[in-house]
Protein backbone atom coordinates (compact mmCIF):
# COMPACT_ATOMS: atom_id res chain seq x y z
CA UNK A 1 0.00 0.00 0.00
CA UNK A 2 1.18 3.34 -0.87
CA UNK A 3 0.91 5.62 2.42
CA UNK A 4 0.09 8.51 1.54
CA UNK A 5 2.19 11.61 2.97
CA UNK A 6 1.67 12.65 6.66
CA UNK A 7 0.63 15.50 7.80
CA UNK A 8 3.04 18.22 8.40
CA UNK A 9 1.98 20.17 11.75
CA UNK A 10 2.80 24.02 11.05
CA UNK A 11 1.37 25.39 14.14
CA UNK A 12 1.01 24.72 17.84
CA UNK A 13 -2.76 25.63 18.06
CA UNK A 14 -5.96 24.38 15.73
CA UNK A 15 -8.13 26.54 13.30
CA UNK A 16 -11.79 26.77 14.05
CA UNK A 17 -14.16 28.14 11.87
CA UNK A 18 -18.00 28.42 11.07
CA UNK A 19 -20.42 26.86 12.94
CA UNK A 20 -18.43 24.32 15.08
CA UNK A 21 -19.16 23.14 18.45
CA UNK A 22 -16.68 21.03 20.45
CA UNK A 23 -17.37 19.45 23.33
CA UNK A 24 -14.99 20.71 26.17
CA UNK A 25 -14.18 17.09 27.11
CA UNK A 26 -12.97 16.55 22.95
CA UNK A 27 -9.48 17.16 22.14
CA UNK A 28 -8.22 18.79 19.21
CA UNK A 29 -4.56 18.34 18.48
CA UNK A 30 -2.26 20.48 16.85
CA UNK A 31 -2.56 22.08 13.26
CA UNK A 32 -6.03 20.85 12.71
CA UNK A 33 -8.46 22.48 11.11
CA UNK A 34 -12.30 22.54 11.22
CA UNK A 35 -14.39 24.49 9.19
CA UNK A 36 -18.13 24.63 8.11
CA UNK A 37 -19.11 26.74 5.07
CA UNK A 38 -22.24 28.82 6.01
CA UNK A 39 -25.40 26.84 6.69
CA UNK A 40 -23.10 23.77 7.06
CA UNK A 41 -22.07 22.73 10.83
CA UNK A 42 -19.18 20.10 12.57
CA UNK A 43 -20.04 18.76 16.05
CA UNK A 44 -17.23 17.09 18.21
CA UNK A 45 -18.74 14.95 21.10
CA UNK A 46 -17.30 14.23 24.45
CA UNK A 47 -14.16 12.01 24.70
CA UNK A 48 -13.68 12.27 21.06
CA UNK A 49 -9.85 13.08 19.59
CA UNK A 50 -8.54 14.65 16.34
CA UNK A 51 -5.46 14.09 15.68
CA UNK A 52 -2.18 16.56 14.63
CA UNK A 53 -3.07 18.12 11.32
CA UNK A 54 -6.38 16.78 10.48
CA UNK A 55 -9.08 18.89 8.01
CA UNK A 56 -12.33 18.16 8.76
CA UNK A 57 -14.24 20.82 6.36
CA UNK A 58 -18.07 20.54 6.14
CA UNK A 59 -20.38 21.52 3.30
CA UNK A 60 -24.14 20.83 2.19
CA UNK A 61 -24.49 19.15 5.69
CA UNK A 62 -22.89 18.35 8.91
CA UNK A 63 -19.63 16.48 10.23
CA UNK A 64 -20.81 14.71 13.24
CA UNK A 65 -18.00 12.91 15.47
CA UNK A 66 -19.84 11.26 18.20
CA UNK A 67 -18.75 10.03 21.40
CA UNK A 68 -15.35 8.37 21.70
CA UNK A 69 -14.45 8.42 18.29
CA UNK A 70 -11.16 9.30 16.98
CA UNK A 71 -9.69 10.55 14.41
CA UNK A 72 -6.02 9.94 13.06
CA UNK A 73 -3.39 12.20 12.43
CA UNK A 74 -3.96 13.78 8.99
CA UNK A 75 -6.92 12.45 8.34
CA UNK A 76 -9.61 14.53 6.04
CA UNK A 77 -13.57 14.59 6.61
CA UNK A 78 -15.07 16.18 3.51
CA UNK A 79 -18.39 17.28 2.97
CA UNK A 80 -20.73 15.59 5.33
CA UNK A 81 -21.05 12.63 7.62
CA UNK A 82 -21.32 11.03 10.88
CA UNK A 83 -18.19 9.26 12.61
CA UNK A 84 -20.51 6.76 14.98
CA UNK A 85 -19.08 6.42 18.62
CA UNK A 86 -16.25 4.72 19.44
CA UNK A 87 -14.85 4.74 15.82
CA UNK A 88 -11.52 4.69 15.06
CA UNK A 89 -10.46 6.42 11.67
CA UNK A 90 -6.34 5.89 11.09
CA UNK A 91 -4.01 8.61 10.00
CA UNK A 92 -4.03 9.48 6.40
CA UNK A 93 -7.68 8.44 6.01
CA UNK A 94 -10.31 10.51 3.54
CA UNK A 95 -13.84 10.05 4.52
CA UNK A 96 -16.08 11.50 1.64
CA UNK A 97 -19.56 12.37 2.02
CA UNK A 98 -20.19 9.32 4.01
CA UNK A 99 -20.90 7.46 7.58
CA UNK A 100 -19.22 5.84 9.35
CA UNK A 101 -20.62 3.08 11.84
CA UNK A 102 -20.02 3.07 15.84
CA UNK A 103 -16.75 0.98 16.90
CA UNK A 104 -15.44 0.38 13.42
CA UNK A 105 -11.42 0.99 12.56
CA UNK A 106 -10.28 2.11 9.66
CA UNK A 107 -6.57 1.21 8.35
CA UNK A 108 -3.95 3.91 7.93
CA UNK A 109 -4.73 6.01 4.33
CA UNK A 110 -7.97 4.42 3.22
CA UNK A 111 -10.42 6.37 0.95
CA UNK A 112 -14.42 5.86 1.41
CA UNK A 113 -16.97 7.55 -0.15
CA UNK A 114 -15.51 7.79 -3.56
CA UNK A 115 -18.19 7.17 -5.90
CA UNK A 116 -15.60 5.98 -8.32
CA UNK A 117 -14.42 3.56 -6.80
CA UNK A 118 -15.63 0.24 -6.16
CA UNK A 119 -15.95 -1.14 -2.52
CA UNK A 120 -15.82 2.67 -0.67
CA UNK A 121 -17.87 1.83 1.24
CA UNK A 122 -16.24 1.86 5.42
CA UNK A 123 -16.87 -2.00 6.89
CA UNK A 124 -19.02 -2.85 9.13
CA UNK A 125 -18.85 -2.98 13.27
CA UNK A 126 -17.42 -6.07 14.26
CA UNK A 127 -20.19 -7.89 15.31
CA UNK B 1 6.36 31.93 8.86
CA UNK B 2 8.78 30.42 11.29
CA UNK B 3 11.80 30.87 10.62
CA UNK B 4 14.25 28.60 9.78
CA UNK B 5 18.07 28.29 9.82
CA UNK B 6 18.30 29.80 6.01
CA UNK B 7 14.95 31.67 5.92
CA UNK B 8 16.76 34.94 6.61
CA UNK B 9 17.88 35.48 3.35
CA UNK B 10 14.98 34.01 1.61
CA UNK B 11 13.24 36.47 -0.99
CA UNK B 12 9.94 37.36 0.36
CA UNK B 13 6.47 35.66 -1.21
CA UNK B 14 4.83 38.34 -3.92
CA UNK B 15 0.88 38.21 -3.38
CA UNK B 16 -1.65 40.03 -5.58
CA UNK B 17 -3.72 41.85 -3.46
CA UNK B 18 -6.68 40.42 -4.41
CA UNK B 19 -5.10 36.87 -3.14
CA UNK B 20 -6.87 35.44 -0.14
CA UNK B 21 -3.57 33.76 2.26
CA UNK B 22 -5.38 32.50 5.62
CA UNK B 23 -3.45 33.43 8.51
CA UNK B 24 -3.48 29.80 9.36
CA UNK B 25 -0.68 29.40 7.03
CA UNK B 26 2.79 28.80 6.23
CA UNK B 27 4.04 31.09 2.65
CA UNK B 28 7.77 31.28 2.77
CA UNK B 29 10.50 32.45 0.08
CA UNK B 30 10.11 33.19 -3.44
CA UNK B 31 6.63 32.03 -3.99
CA UNK B 32 4.68 34.34 -6.49
CA UNK B 33 1.00 34.24 -6.31
CA UNK B 34 -1.63 35.93 -8.35
CA UNK B 35 -4.78 37.18 -8.55
CA UNK B 36 -8.19 35.95 -6.93
CA UNK B 37 -5.55 32.76 -5.65
CA UNK B 38 -6.93 31.41 -2.57
CA UNK B 39 -4.54 29.93 0.39
CA UNK B 40 -6.56 27.61 2.71
CA UNK B 41 -5.43 27.16 6.26
CA UNK B 42 -3.12 24.55 7.83
CA UNK B 43 -1.35 24.76 4.08
CA UNK B 44 2.32 24.82 3.98
CA UNK B 45 4.17 26.57 0.96
CA UNK B 46 7.79 26.63 1.44
CA UNK B 47 10.45 27.56 -1.13
CA UNK B 48 12.83 27.47 1.34
CA UNK B 49 15.20 24.43 -0.48
CA UNK B 50 13.83 24.78 -4.42
CA UNK B 51 12.46 28.06 -6.02
CA UNK B 52 10.72 29.79 -6.82
CA UNK B 53 6.93 29.01 -7.23
CA UNK B 54 4.07 30.21 -9.09
CA UNK B 55 0.56 30.20 -8.29
CA UNK B 56 -1.40 31.44 -11.37
CA UNK B 57 -4.46 33.42 -10.92
CA UNK B 58 -7.81 32.12 -9.88
CA UNK B 59 -6.65 28.84 -8.83
CA UNK B 60 -7.21 27.47 -5.37
CA UNK B 61 -5.08 25.84 -2.73
CA UNK B 62 -7.16 23.70 0.03
CA UNK B 63 -6.44 23.10 3.48
CA UNK B 64 -3.46 20.60 4.45
CA UNK B 65 -1.91 21.39 1.21
CA UNK B 66 2.13 21.25 1.05
CA UNK B 67 3.81 22.55 -1.80
CA UNK B 68 7.83 21.82 -1.61
CA UNK B 69 10.91 21.49 -3.71
CA UNK B 70 13.74 20.32 -4.23
CA UNK B 71 16.86 22.44 -4.23
CA UNK B 72 17.93 20.42 -7.64
CA UNK B 73 15.46 20.34 -10.60
CA UNK B 74 13.72 22.87 -12.18
CA UNK B 75 10.32 22.86 -15.07
CA UNK B 76 9.67 25.39 -17.70
CA UNK B 77 6.71 27.64 -16.97
CA UNK B 78 4.29 28.92 -19.31
CA UNK B 79 5.93 31.91 -19.32
CA UNK B 80 9.56 30.36 -20.64
CA UNK B 81 11.46 30.61 -17.06
CA UNK B 82 12.60 28.06 -15.01
CA UNK B 83 10.60 27.09 -11.55
CA UNK B 84 10.58 24.94 -8.91
CA UNK B 85 7.04 24.39 -8.81
CA UNK B 86 4.68 26.25 -11.35
CA UNK B 87 0.93 25.65 -10.65
CA UNK B 88 -1.51 27.37 -13.52
CA UNK B 89 -4.26 29.47 -13.73
CA UNK B 90 -7.74 28.65 -12.27
CA UNK B 91 -6.40 25.15 -10.59
CA UNK B 92 -7.39 23.31 -7.79
CA UNK B 93 -5.12 21.72 -5.67
CA UNK B 94 -7.37 19.95 -2.96
CA UNK B 95 -6.68 18.73 0.34
CA UNK B 96 -4.12 17.27 1.82
CA UNK B 97 -2.16 17.32 -1.98
CA UNK B 98 1.32 17.08 -1.96
CA UNK B 99 3.21 19.30 -4.89
CA UNK B 100 6.91 18.75 -4.45
CA UNK B 101 9.19 20.32 -7.12
CA UNK B 102 10.50 19.97 -9.70
CA UNK B 103 6.82 20.11 -10.71
CA UNK B 104 4.40 21.78 -13.09
CA UNK B 105 0.49 21.46 -13.01
CA UNK B 106 -1.05 23.02 -15.96
CA UNK B 107 -4.07 25.56 -16.26
CA UNK B 108 -7.74 24.23 -14.77
CA UNK B 109 -5.96 20.98 -13.47
CA UNK B 110 -7.54 19.58 -10.54
CA UNK B 111 -5.35 17.56 -7.92
CA UNK B 112 -7.92 15.03 -5.69
CA UNK B 113 -7.59 14.49 -1.89
CA UNK B 114 -4.19 13.48 -0.65
CA UNK B 115 -2.74 13.06 -4.50
CA UNK B 116 1.28 13.40 -4.51
CA UNK B 117 2.67 15.16 -7.82
CA UNK B 118 6.81 15.10 -7.36
CA UNK B 119 9.37 15.73 -10.26
CA UNK B 120 6.82 15.57 -12.87
CA UNK B 121 4.24 17.69 -15.09
CA UNK B 122 0.58 17.05 -15.26
CA UNK B 123 -0.88 18.95 -18.42
CA UNK B 124 -3.11 21.47 -18.71
CA UNK B 125 -6.79 20.35 -17.63
CA UNK B 126 -5.84 17.02 -16.23
CA UNK B 127 -8.42 15.26 -13.43
CA UNK B 128 -6.10 13.46 -10.34
CA UNK B 129 -8.45 11.58 -8.39
CA UNK B 130 -7.81 10.73 -4.86
CA UNK B 131 -4.94 9.52 -3.62
CA UNK B 132 -3.09 8.87 -6.44
CA UNK B 133 1.01 8.96 -6.87
CA UNK B 134 2.43 11.23 -9.56
CA UNK B 135 6.09 11.17 -10.11
CA UNK B 136 8.76 10.89 -12.65
CA UNK B 137 6.69 11.49 -15.41
CA UNK B 138 5.01 14.03 -17.99
CA UNK B 139 1.23 13.65 -18.74
CA UNK B 140 -0.23 15.18 -21.76
CA UNK B 141 -2.85 17.16 -21.11
CA UNK B 142 -6.78 16.57 -20.27
CA UNK B 143 -6.14 12.95 -19.11
CA UNK B 144 -7.60 11.32 -16.27
CA UNK B 145 -5.94 9.92 -13.47
CA UNK B 146 -8.54 7.43 -11.03
CA UNK B 147 -8.48 7.28 -7.44
CA UNK B 148 -4.95 5.02 -6.14
CA UNK B 149 -3.60 5.47 -9.31
CA UNK B 150 0.42 5.23 -9.34
CA UNK B 151 1.60 6.56 -12.24
CA UNK B 152 5.83 6.17 -12.35
CA UNK B 153 6.38 5.13 -15.83
CA UNK B 154 6.16 6.85 -18.88
CA UNK B 155 4.45 4.29 -19.97
CA UNK B 156 1.44 4.27 -17.59
CA UNK B 157 1.30 7.60 -18.52
CA UNK B 158 0.77 7.88 -22.09
CA UNK B 159 -1.82 5.13 -21.41
CA UNK B 160 -3.68 7.27 -19.45
CA UNK B 161 -7.39 7.88 -20.61
CA UNK B 162 -8.87 11.01 -21.67
CA UNK B 163 -11.24 13.32 -18.98
CA UNK B 164 -14.76 12.14 -20.80
CA UNK B 165 -18.01 14.11 -19.82
CA UNK B 166 -19.02 13.49 -15.96
CA UNK B 167 -15.95 12.89 -14.79
CA UNK B 168 -15.57 16.44 -14.12
CA UNK B 169 -18.73 15.75 -11.58
CA UNK B 170 -16.60 15.15 -7.94
CA UNK B 171 -14.35 17.59 -9.18
CA UNK B 172 -17.15 20.42 -9.93
CA UNK B 173 -18.61 19.43 -6.18
CA UNK B 174 -14.86 20.24 -4.82
CA UNK B 175 -14.66 23.60 -6.25
CA UNK B 176 -18.28 24.48 -5.70
CA UNK B 177 -17.55 24.06 -1.63
CA UNK B 178 -14.28 25.55 -1.83
CA UNK B 179 -16.52 29.16 -2.96
CA UNK B 180 -18.49 28.54 -0.32
CA UNK B 181 -15.62 28.62 1.86
CA UNK B 182 -14.14 31.19 0.28
CA UNK B 183 -17.27 33.16 1.34
CA UNK B 184 -16.77 32.16 4.40
CA UNK B 185 -13.38 33.13 5.18
CA UNK B 186 -13.97 36.22 4.09
CA UNK B 187 -17.21 37.43 6.46
CA UNK B 188 -14.77 35.50 9.27
CA UNK B 189 -11.46 38.05 8.07
CA UNK B 190 -14.02 41.18 8.03
CA UNK B 191 -15.52 40.76 11.49
CA UNK B 192 -12.15 39.93 12.50
CA UNK C 1 -19.92 -5.57 20.68
CA UNK C 2 -19.72 -3.87 24.17
CA UNK C 3 -19.21 -0.39 24.28
CA UNK C 4 -16.59 1.01 26.25
CA UNK C 5 -17.19 3.50 29.04
CA UNK C 6 -15.70 6.40 28.74
CA UNK C 7 -13.47 7.08 31.67
CA UNK C 8 -14.68 10.24 33.85
CA UNK C 9 -12.36 12.97 34.05
CA UNK C 10 -11.82 14.88 37.12
CA UNK C 11 -9.47 16.86 36.50
CA UNK C 12 -8.49 19.42 34.12
CA UNK C 13 -5.02 18.97 34.04
CA UNK C 14 -2.38 15.90 33.53
CA UNK C 15 -0.69 13.77 36.10
CA UNK C 16 2.87 13.51 35.16
CA UNK C 17 5.28 11.78 37.27
CA UNK C 18 8.61 10.26 37.34
CA UNK C 19 10.82 10.67 34.14
CA UNK C 20 8.44 10.86 31.31
CA UNK C 21 9.38 13.39 28.33
CA UNK C 22 6.78 14.80 26.33
CA UNK C 23 7.53 17.04 23.08
CA UNK C 24 6.18 19.88 23.38
CA UNK C 25 4.43 19.54 20.27
CA UNK C 26 2.44 17.05 21.62
CA UNK C 27 -1.28 17.13 23.39
CA UNK C 28 -1.96 15.38 26.43
CA UNK C 29 -5.95 15.12 27.70
CA UNK C 30 -6.93 16.29 30.63
CA UNK C 31 -7.31 13.71 33.34
CA UNK C 32 -4.31 11.69 31.58
CA UNK C 33 -2.25 9.65 33.98
CA UNK C 34 1.50 9.34 32.67
CA UNK C 35 3.43 7.71 35.33
CA UNK C 36 7.02 5.97 35.42
CA UNK C 37 8.06 3.85 38.08
CA UNK C 38 12.00 4.00 39.21
CA UNK C 39 13.88 3.18 36.38
CA UNK C 40 11.38 3.30 33.83
CA UNK C 41 10.39 6.07 31.28
CA UNK C 42 7.87 7.86 29.08
CA UNK C 43 8.63 9.69 26.44
CA UNK C 44 5.53 11.07 24.03
CA UNK C 45 7.05 12.59 20.53
CA UNK C 46 6.16 15.08 18.59
CA UNK C 47 2.13 15.74 17.46
CA UNK C 48 1.24 12.62 19.64
CA UNK C 49 -1.70 13.16 21.23
CA UNK C 50 -3.32 11.40 24.52
CA UNK C 51 -7.00 11.62 25.12
CA UNK C 52 -8.60 12.88 28.13
CA UNK C 53 -8.37 9.87 30.79
CA UNK C 54 -6.07 7.80 29.32
CA UNK C 55 -3.49 6.07 31.43
CA UNK C 56 0.39 5.45 30.88
CA UNK C 57 2.22 3.40 33.31
CA UNK C 58 5.60 2.70 32.79
CA UNK C 59 7.39 -0.14 34.78
CA UNK C 60 10.24 -2.87 33.32
CA UNK C 61 10.87 -0.51 30.88
CA UNK C 62 9.83 1.97 27.99
CA UNK C 63 6.71 3.44 26.75
CA UNK C 64 7.75 5.10 23.62
CA UNK C 65 4.50 7.01 22.30
CA UNK C 66 6.37 8.29 18.30
CA UNK C 67 5.66 10.91 16.45
CA UNK C 68 1.38 11.69 15.68
CA UNK C 69 0.54 8.46 17.30
CA UNK C 70 -2.87 8.70 19.05
CA UNK C 71 -4.27 7.33 22.26
CA UNK C 72 -7.87 7.80 22.45
CA UNK C 73 -9.80 8.39 26.16
CA UNK C 74 -9.25 5.73 28.87
CA UNK C 75 -6.58 3.67 26.55
CA UNK C 76 -4.04 1.91 29.21
CA UNK C 77 -0.55 1.52 28.27
CA UNK C 78 0.51 -0.33 31.23
CA UNK C 79 4.34 -2.64 31.70
CA UNK C 80 6.48 -1.27 28.14
CA UNK C 81 6.28 -0.67 24.72
CA UNK C 82 6.35 1.56 22.07
CA UNK C 83 3.63 2.70 19.76
CA UNK C 84 4.56 3.73 16.37
CA UNK C 85 4.51 6.50 14.23
CA UNK C 86 0.66 7.38 13.57
CA UNK C 87 -0.62 4.47 15.06
CA UNK C 88 -4.12 5.09 16.59
CA UNK C 89 -4.72 3.27 19.53
CA UNK C 90 -8.71 3.12 19.64
CA UNK C 91 -11.05 4.56 23.09
CA UNK C 92 -10.36 2.69 25.60
CA UNK C 93 -8.30 0.08 24.57
CA UNK C 94 -5.69 -1.69 26.98
CA UNK C 95 -2.26 -2.42 25.48
CA UNK C 96 -0.12 -4.81 27.80
CA UNK C 97 3.38 -4.74 27.54
CA UNK C 98 3.87 -5.20 23.78
CA UNK C 99 4.25 -2.81 20.82
CA UNK C 100 2.28 -1.76 18.36
CA UNK C 101 3.57 -1.18 14.70
CA UNK C 102 3.29 2.35 12.92
CA UNK C 103 0.46 3.44 11.20
CA UNK C 104 -1.88 0.53 12.56
CA UNK C 105 -5.56 1.35 14.12
CA UNK C 106 -7.03 -0.57 16.68
CA UNK C 107 -10.86 -0.23 17.16
CA UNK C 108 -12.24 0.80 20.76
CA UNK C 109 -11.89 -1.86 23.91
CA UNK C 110 -9.73 -3.86 22.22
CA UNK C 111 -6.90 -5.80 24.39
CA UNK C 112 -3.62 -6.32 23.34
CA UNK C 113 -0.46 -8.18 25.04
CA UNK C 114 -2.71 -10.24 27.57
CA UNK C 115 -0.31 -14.01 27.66
CA UNK C 116 -3.99 -15.02 28.65
CA UNK C 117 -5.70 -14.23 25.70
CA UNK C 118 -5.58 -15.78 22.42
CA UNK C 119 -4.79 -13.41 19.20
CA UNK C 120 -3.47 -10.99 21.42
CA UNK C 121 -1.26 -9.50 18.70
CA UNK C 122 -1.76 -6.32 17.72
CA UNK C 123 -2.67 -6.09 13.98
CA UNK C 124 0.19 -5.59 11.18
CA UNK C 125 0.32 -2.70 9.09
CA UNK C 126 -1.76 -3.14 5.79
CA UNK C 127 0.72 -4.61 3.25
Amino acid sequence: MLLPSLPTVIRRDACICGDVTVSDRATISPGAVLQAAPGSRIVIGDGACIGAGAVLSACGGTIAIETGAMLGAGVLVFGWGTIGKYACIGTAATIYQTDVAATVAIAAGQIFGDPTLPNSNPAQPPA
Amino acid sequence: APPTPWSHDLAKPEVDESAFVHSFSNLIGDVRVGAGVLVAPGTSIRADEGSPFAIGSGTNIQDGVVVHGLEQGRVVGDDGNSYSVWIGRDACITHMALIHGPAYVGDKCFIGFRSTVFNARVGAGCIVMMHALIQDVEIPPGKYVPSGAVITTQQQADRLPDVRPGDEKFARHVVEVNEALRAGYRCASDEA
